[in-house]
């Protein structure tokens, strides 16, 4: 009965390693799936503020609208996903305190802020036509479309930072499946916050005006496949946890998803029909994508093989001994 | 003043931190080689920082019922049974109760709750003669924050919450972490804790109030062997390389420093260890890295995967319609 | 407050104007931090004691502020312990100060299903009077053989060995006047 | 312990120090740091053997068997240190050629009478001194009274001149008869007998042997893992016999350590409270024996005898003059009269069968928790459950004030609340730091406690209860002329109350008592040698006089042990006459000048012309090495100027105890009572004048040669955890200290594990005749089994710090344990007996008195069975 027999073969553990009583040496992120959507509505509010500049730009009204309306309520959905993720919400604002060139939350958050104020005064300047014809407002009527436009090209200029600093926000922890990943994550994210934001698009803009949204999503769904493919596979024993349980599963289905999704976009365009159901999985995908990665992270870090085989591997190259002799 | 070393690197941290004339940077010494795993340090430090009880739970890990650094324990005494140097030591029971991110969870479960921890070939029932006593050892580490010289918590924390001392260690504000729990995630040892039910993160303070005051913290003034010693780094260094030359002298060659070395990679732990076995052993990584080592090339990477970003948005409305 | 101080307060503007522009240490500090103080330090008197738990008799510090134990920790002045405390010595403040421990007097009335209050001065007169019956009712004067007993087998105690010599003396002082020489103690067991 | 850093090798043996007295620890570390040789010697791998240099699994209550073989590896390789022996021990001493050893008559000593289950013990005299040894008859009084305590201060009285013979060739002399009577200790004998290898023996005897002489010495460390057995005395004699032989008694880093375990137990025994001993180790007088005041003074200075216990007249007057003031004239015999008298054995256990007979009406527990921290706990509790009122006085509610609604028996349906009579007052208790007062530690030294806080509430010190008590009795029996309260009237009892309630008495006014002072003047003494048997002192214990001397309290002595030496003699005060090591004058070859440079301690000074050293030297300070008795010289006087041993009857230190012992001369290994295999020396096969009560309600496992043994195959042993103390009443209440160790649970071998089916943190239960209780289950290499007669012993250790009460609860590991005590001195032996250990959990409520009853019948003790004292040779030879 006795494990400790070698005859019997459980004496062994499935890989030969160190560890004390199996329990994990790193703590398992503390963060709930706010984290997870977060990562996902950031990508989006970024995304959409970038189409809603360009629209802005380029003279398409209507996804201009569906853009910057888009960031809005990504913005504001990002926002409660990260207060409600505090140990402390009523502390949010201790978030401002300082400004830590070495802490990515810490710079996220006043990038966050920059874009919020953008993106805001974006939005607000769809409100315009809204506005009474004469008197105070009347003012405000004519002023709000061109401050919109310098709101939205500010949130456009922020936007790629936003979509790709949470890349870092994983990456700089000692969460081994995400460190490592730190060369790929922030094409994975920025993909997939292109293909949300173009899936957005394509859901919301009539598909004359959803050219660029069709093309947005058409190179993000590139991005991401390319680099989460590089993420699955290419770190060896850390890229398990992308492929097991429950994060293989969003990953597989995130795969199938964008590639249903930029098939749409591709053949599908004239079809407002095609056009909404591609967009609609895009952004599923991108969901998915982000919960996939935030899984595969806490897994690695349950268990101690992630951290101690490589560590061991990179001790047995340092000192010339093969990494596992004992 | 910060420096080159800012991130990665050899260093002295106070300065680095901002502290003008500092006092010498202050940590522990524990020399697991005289560990009676009495556990005082333990509970002179839930005495004196009034931590919360862990939860009472019979872990059959030997006699560890702490189960590792948590929120409510910033003292942890790890117990091994080997029969021979360098056996791993696998499996064993969860602590039920949540009281703190897990300290750990077990690998896959096996039949039964059956102990591992200490292999060996053959029962003594069945061993003919007697075994050595030398043959069986229980080693014992009293585990704690090890106040890294490139602290990966400190670095991480949005708020300024934690907080390099002038004596060099690292701190919890309590009145100013806000429970985002990224120091959780970054810290490289599985140190600091979110404190379920309170939010916030907590972790040894080395005593800053009590060494502030020039008294030992609580933990080393317990300490009955004096395994846990406190004072001036460099003087335990010092004192630390003796004791290896003596223990191998007597023949104990598995006597080795742990986070003593400044040019590893955390540039050095404020309180190291003397250990009889490899780290992971006692659930110690055995080659620390500070995450924040490559927050540069994180950025770098972050900072291409944006302007591809820009870059494409761009092209997507170059085409017509 | 007004403004400047309100700005001087602030991180980020310590962190932009002081020594410490990546806001780890100095400039970070809190107003909670910066006003710690040990308890040991403002305690209104410490008492020299000695750990109640087991016989090395290590020394022991105790720290009281309002009346109240504060803190209790090993007297570095100790040539046995030299400051030293064992888990349990460690935790002797949780002996003293826990609030499972029980203040006041409990009464159990014979075949009685729970705890009762009980005032201590009323509690102390039923004692002696049990002590005076039981002794009255159980006195032995003389053997057999009409040699001195000058005793009762009514009535015994047994005491922990946590007792102060000054207590055994008086226990074993006021027993042998009673007569009662059932009087025993953990160093029997 | 501090002197433990003077050692050049320490022996650990029945005590787990590391784990049981971690701080005391610091002081064998610090030796080993400086290049000493840390030995354990246990049954089980314990946190002191993980940090000693060796370990010697040893199976539990065969440590006379062991110890035995290193006396036979030192006589037979003539290892001794020669010089000491001759000068400083009875070795020379020539005895009685009436004399038969152990070795002659197959485990017993001449004089055994199968009557009383006593010796005779003439022929254990030294020749010439046969009129003085107890007749068996005494010998069984002295067994019931637990006599040989009174000898913790010195040795049992003896006439001043002994037949030596100095070349130690007599047949007859003590060296030879130690010589013969160890010498079948052989390494193959202690390898049947105790499971330890030969290798590992040689490697113990040595390092001991090695580390003794001149030059060196070997520090011997013991606990209760000795004194807690029916032999125990003996182990602790086999012990000293050892460190005689070697010469390492009354030097630096030598002599045998007793590790107690409660803050004053040392000053419990002290100043008893004890049914035997009055203060200073004082006999209660005894019905038959000390009928009158002169009998009593008679039997304890023994006229005529060598020492300063010739002057017990003087601390029998001055403790009568402490206890009756005024009262105590010469023509009452210093009150003498008032004094109650003991009959034979009234001992807690004794004491608890009374309970359940109904004898014992009302009973007093001082921070004392009997339901789970004495033997045989459901005994106990029934004898609690049987009374007419129970006074309990602690800090927590504890067990013993509680049993009467939750205690196991309540499960079982033996004790019904509703019809329980037992009257029950919770009186709250000061802690330790609410209090002031002095704690007596381990190494006699008297620590001074000053108070921190007021105790809270209701809470009160013992000192105002017995005070407040005593007023309130003696009001109510003001008016009463009988005779049986005459003492009461006269005791003296007016002390002076302080403190913020203004009704506590003053500890420094009662230590001031316990330390003497003059009658007319009130002047406090300065020392024991200035009592005197006339009235004019009184003295509360003699031994600690002079602990007040000068008026001042020397136990409140506080220099910080920086500035002193490492003997710290200015830090609290010690007894006698703050002597920190005892007999040192043994430090000091026969000239009176240091064994070696290096274990200098306390010598002569010539020219000073008086002793000198690093303590108080434990000698008359001016009688030089050369200085001989006259013939009719007595008392202090007839102590030679190479006597070390000033307590001793003969100045010597005893290899072979003439008298003092009732189990015999010299130690011999019997099994413990309950023991799984037959004595593999002697027929005789367990200590023939053990205690046991021989009644249904009071059983012991069946042992070889009686029947049934296989019934409790395993042997079980019980202990503490660093984490817990004693019976958990001031751990298990307290968070910081239950997490650390939460729950009840066993420790088995692997072997162990397979052969009974258990899980590794599944549960399993322990049964004896007594109790069946559950655990949950450690498996761990920790525990070895050991082979013994080429049968493998399987040994199990339970943690006794469990009850029904507290944070952390758990069934009581002593309720496991049998009443069998040492005759000497009346301890339990509960540290080891044996058990069945069956995997899952106990049978719960009625259902489990079923299933020990069934365990009894198959042990064919259902009808109240209890084994002969005496080994009668075997009907059934069954056993394997």
């Amino acid at each position: 009965m006795s494990p400790r027999r070698r005859d019997d073969g459980l004496m062994v553990p499935p890989v030969e390693f160190g560890s004390y009583y199996g329990r994990a040496v790193v703590k398992a992120p503390a963060w709930h799936h706010d984290i997870a959507a977060y990562l996902f509505t950031g990508g989006l509010a970024a995304g959409s503020a970038l189409l809603a500049a360009g629209a802005d730009l380029t003279g398409r009204p209507a996804l201009r609208r569906a853009g910057r309306s888009t960031a809005l309520g990504a913005l504001l959905a990002s926002t409660y996903f990260l207060v409600n993720d505090l140990g402390r919400p009523a502390r949010f604002h201790h978030m401002l305190r300082v400004a830590k060139p070495s802490s990515p939350m810490s710079m996220g958050t006043w990038i966050l802020s920059g874009f919020g104020a953008g993106a805001g005064v974006a939005a607000a300047a769809e409100a315009a036509p809204l506005l009474p014809q004469h008197g105070v407002l009347g003012l405000a009527r004519r002023a709000l479309p061109p401050l919109g436009t310098v709101g939205g090209l500010a949130a456009a200029a922020t936007a790629p930072a936003l979509a790709t600093y949470t890349a870092v926000l994983l990456a700089d922890t000692a969460t081994p499946s995400w460190h490592e990943a730190y060369p790929d994550l922030p094409f994975v994210f920025a993909g997939s916050a292109m293909a949300a934001a173009g899936g957005a698009g394509m859901l919301l803009a009539p598909t004359a005006e959803a050219g660029p949204a069709r093309r947005l999503a058409l190179a993000g769904a590139a991005v991401d496949l390319a680099a989460a493919r590089r993420v699955e596979h290419g770190m060896g024993l850390v890229s398990e946890p992308y492929r097991q349980g429950r994060a293989g599963a969003y990953l597989r289905g995130a795969r199938s998803l964008t590639i249903a999704g930029a098939a749409g976009a591709l053949l599908g365009g004239r079809s407002r029909v095609l056009s909404a159901l591609s967009g609609l999985a895009l952004m599923g995908a991108s969901v998915l994508t982000r919960f996939g990665v935030f899984e595969a992270g806490i897994e690695s870090a349950k268990d101690p093989r992630y951290t101690v085989v490589p560590q061991r591997e990179r001790l047995g190259q340092r000192d010339g001994r093969t990494a596992l002799e004992p | 003043m910060a420096g080159p070393n800012s991130l990665y690197g050899p260093l002295d941290p106070a300065p680095d931190a901002g502290y003008v004339d500092a006092p010498p940077r202050m940590g522990f010494f524990t020399d697991t080689s005289v560990c009676i795993g009495c556990k005082a340090c333990e509970v002179a430090c839930k005495e004196w920082n009034g931590v919360p009880d862990d939860g009472f739970n019979l872990l059959g890990m030997s006699y560890d019922n702490t189960g590792g650094l948590s929120a409510n324990s910033w003292r942890a005494v790890a117990f091994i049974e080997q029969p021979m140097p360098r056996e791993a030591a696998v499996t064993a029971a969860m602590t039920q109760q949540g009281t703190g991110t897990e300290p750990g969870a077990a690998p896959a479960p096996r039949p039964e709750p059956q102990f591992l921890g200490m292999p060996t070939t053959e029962l003594p029932g069945r061993r003919e003669g007697h075994d050595e006593p030398t043959d069986f050892r229980w080693l014992m580490m009293s585990n704690v924050c090890k106040h890294c010289t490139h602290a990966a918590c400190l670095d991480v924390c949005p708020t300024g919450a934690l907080l390099r001392t002038e004596f060099g260690t690292v701190v919890v504000q309590e009145d100013i972490c806000n429970g985002c729990g990224y120091c959780i995630s970054a810290c490289p040892y599985g140190v600091i804790d979110q404190r379920k039910g309170d939010g916030r993160a907590w972790k040894c303070t080395l005593c800053y109030d009590r060494i502030g005051d020039g008294l030992m913290p609580a933990c080393a003034q317990a300490c009955p062997t004096q395994s846990i010693q406190y004072g001036e780094l460099d003087e335990l260094r010092l004192r630390a390389a003796d004791r290896v030359a003596t223990l191998h002298e007597r023949g104990e060659t598995s006597a080795r420093l742990y986070g003593h070395d400044p040019d590893d990679g955390v540039g050095g732990d404020g309180a190291f260890f003397l250990l009889l076995d490899e780290p992971e052993v006692y659930g110690l990584p055995p080659d620390p890295v500070v995450t924040t080592r490559d927050l540069p090339a994180m950025w770098k990477r972050a900072g291409l995967a944006a302007l591809a970003m820009g870059a494409a948005t761009v092209v997507a409305f170059l085409g017509r319609s | 407050m007004g403004v400047r101080t309100w700005i001087e307060g602030w991180p980020v503007y310590r962190q932009l104007t002081g020594t410490d522009p990546l806001g780890r240490g100095a400039a970070a500090r809190s107003p909670h931090t910066d006003a710690l103080t040990p308890r040991t330090e403002t305690a209104d008197s410490v008492a020299r004691s000695v750990c109640p738990y087991c016989a090395v008799g290590c020394g022991q510090r105790v720290f009281v502020k309002d009346g109240t134990v504060t803190q209790i920790e090993g007297d570095p002045d100790s040539p046995i312990s030299r400051g030293r405390l064992c888990p349990k010595g460690s935790a002797s403040k949780s002996l003293v100060t826990s609030d499972r421990r029980q203040r006041t007097v409990l009464y159990r009335r014979p075949y009685g299903p729970q705890w009762e209050p009980l005032d201590l001065d009323t509690a102390m007169d039923m004692i002696a009077d049990r002590v005076v019956k039981t002794r009255a009712q159980t006195w032995q004067d003389r053997d057999d053989a009409g040699r001195p007993l000058n005793r009762t087998m009514g009535i015994a105690s047994l005491g922990g060995a946590t007792l102060d010599n000054e207590e055994n003396y008086l226990i074993k002082k006021l027993f042998t006047a009673l007569g009662a020489i059932q009087i025993e103690n953990q160093a029997r067991i | 312990m501090q002197d433990l850093v003077n050692a050049d090798c320490i022996i650990i043996q029945g005590s787990n120090m590391a784990e049981a007295h971690p701080v005391g620890f610091q002081w064998v570390m610090e030796a080993k740091a400086r290049g000493a040789t840390v030995i354990h010697v246990d049954p089980r791998f314990t946190r002191t053997s993980a940090v000693s240099d060796d370990f010697l699994p040893i199976r539990a209550g065969s440590d006379i068997a062991f110890l035995g073989g290193v006396v036979n590896h030192i006589l037979t390789r003539g290892l001794d240190f020669r010089e000491y022996v001759l000068a400083y021990t009875n070795a020379a001493t020539i005895v009685n050629a009436n004399f038969k050893d152990t070795e002659d008559l197959d485990g017993l000593f001449s004089g055994y009478d199968d009557e009383t289950h006593a010796y005779d013990t003439s022929t254990w005299q030294y020749e010439g001194h046969e009129e003085h040894g107890p007749g068996a008859a005494e010998s069984h009084v002295a067994r019931e009274t637990a006599a040989a305590q009174q000898h913790e201060s010195h040795g049992r009285p003896l006439p001043t001149q002994t037949l030596r013979d100095e070349t130690l060739q007599h047949p007859r002399c003590v060296y030879q008869i130690l010589k013969r009577h160890f010498a079948r200790y052989t390494p193959e004998v202690v390898e049947r007998v105790c499971g330890v290898s030969r290798e590992d023996f040689a490697t113990v005897c040595d390092a001991w042997t090695r580390n003794s002489g001149r030059d060196r010495t070997t520090a011997l460390v013991y606990s209760v893992g000795w004194t807690q057995h029916s032999v125990g005395v003996q182990y602790i004699r086999t012990g000293a016999i050892i460190q005689l032989l070697l010469g390492n008694m009354g030097r630096p880093g030598g002599g045998v350590l007793a590790l107690r375990g409660h803050a004053s137990i040392q000053g419990s025994t002290d100043i008893p409270t004890l049914f035997n001993l009055l203060p200073g180790y004082l006999p209660m007088p005894h019905h038959e024996q000390h009928e009158t005041y002169r009998q009593w003074v008679d039997a304890i200075r023994h006229p005529g005898q060598k020492g300063f216990w010739a002057d017990a007249g003087a601390y029998c007057a001055s403790l009568l003059k402490a206890y009756f003031g005024e009262n105590a004239t010469a023509d009452n015999d210093w009150g003498y009269g008032f004094l109650p008298r003991i009959t034979g054995d009234h001992g807690t256990y004794r004491t608890t069968l009374d309970m359940i007979d109904g004898k014992v009406k009302g009973y007093f527990l001082l921070g004392q928790n009997p339901a789970i921290g004495s033997a045989h706990g459901r005994a106990q509790r029934l004898g609690m459950a049987n009374l007419d009122w129970l006074v309990v006085r602690d800090l927590y509610l504890i067990e013993s004030a509680t049993f009467w609604k939750d205690g196991p028996e309540v499960a079982t349906g033996e004790i019904v609340p509703e019809d329980c009579r037992t009257e029950v007052f919770f009186l709250p208790a000061a802690s330790h730091v609410e209090k002031e007062g002095t704690f007596t530690q381990t190494q006699r030294v008297l620590q001074w406690r000053e108070k921190a806080v007021e105790p809270p509430e209701d809470c009160r010190s013992e000192l105002w209860f017995f005070y407040q008590l005593g007023r309130l009795v003696r009001d109510k029996l003001a008016g009463s002329t009988l005779g049986r309260d005459r003492a009461v009237h006269a005791l003296a009892w007016t002390y002076p109350v302080g403190g913020e309630r203004h009704d506590e008495p003053s500890a420094e006014a009662v230590l001031r008592e316990i330390n003497g002072y003059d009658v007319e003047t009130g002047e406090a003494l300065p020392g024991y040698l200035q009592l005197k048997d006339d009235g004019s002192t009184a003295c509360g214990c003699w031994i600690y006089s002079g602990v007040f001397a000068d008026g001042v309290n020397q136990a409140a002595r506080r220099k910080p042990g920086r500035e002193q030496d490492l003997t710290a003699a200015e830090w609290g005060w010690a007894w006698p006459m703050n002597r920190r090591i005892m007999y040192n004058r043994a430090s000091a070859d026969p000239e009176g000048r240091p064994w070696s440079a290096r274990k200098a301690y306390v010598w002569w000074d010539p020219d000073k012309g008086e002793w000198t050293g690093k303590d108080i030297p434990d000698f008359e300070k001016t009688k030089p090495p050369t200085y001989r008795p006259p013939e009719d010289a007595t008392g202090p006087a007839a102590l030679a100027g190479d006597d070390p041993f000033i307590q001793q009857g003969d100045g010597k230190g005893w290899l072979f105890a003439p008298g003092g012992l009732i189990d015999g001369p010299m130690p011999t290994h019997y099994e413990p009572v309950e023991s799984p295999v037959r004595n593999p020396l002697y027929g005789q096969q367990a200590n023939p004048t053990r205690k046991v009560y021989d009644r249904s309600d009071s059983l012991l496992n069946p042992a070889p040669p009686e029947p049934h043994a296989e019934v409790f195959p395993y042997v079980f042993s019980t202990s503490r955890l660093t984490e817990h103390h004693t019976a958990g009443g001031m751990s298990r209440q307290l968070a910081y200290l239950s997490e650390l160790q939460p729950e009840m649970f066993i420790e088995v071998s692997p072997a162990l594990a397979d052969e009974r089916g258990l899980a590794h943190l599944g549960w399993a239960h322990v049964v004896t005749a007594r109790a069946a209780i559950e655990a949950r289950v450690l498996v761990t290499e920790r525990m070895r089994p050991l082979r013994v007669d080429d049968r493998m012993i399987h040994q199990v250790w339970l943690p006794y710090h469990f009850g029904f009460a507290g944070l952390v609860t758990g069934d009581a590991a002593n309720d496991l344990i049998g009443i069998a005590l040492d005759p000497n001195v009346l301890i339990q032996e509960s540290k080891v007996g044996t058990c069945d250990v069956r995997p899952g959990r106990r049978p719960v409520g009625p259902a489990l008195l079923g299933y020990l009853a069934d365990y009894r019948r198959r042990a064919g003790l259902d009808n109240g069975h209890h084994a002969p004292l005496r080994t009668v040779p075997a009907r059934h030879q069954g056993e394997s």
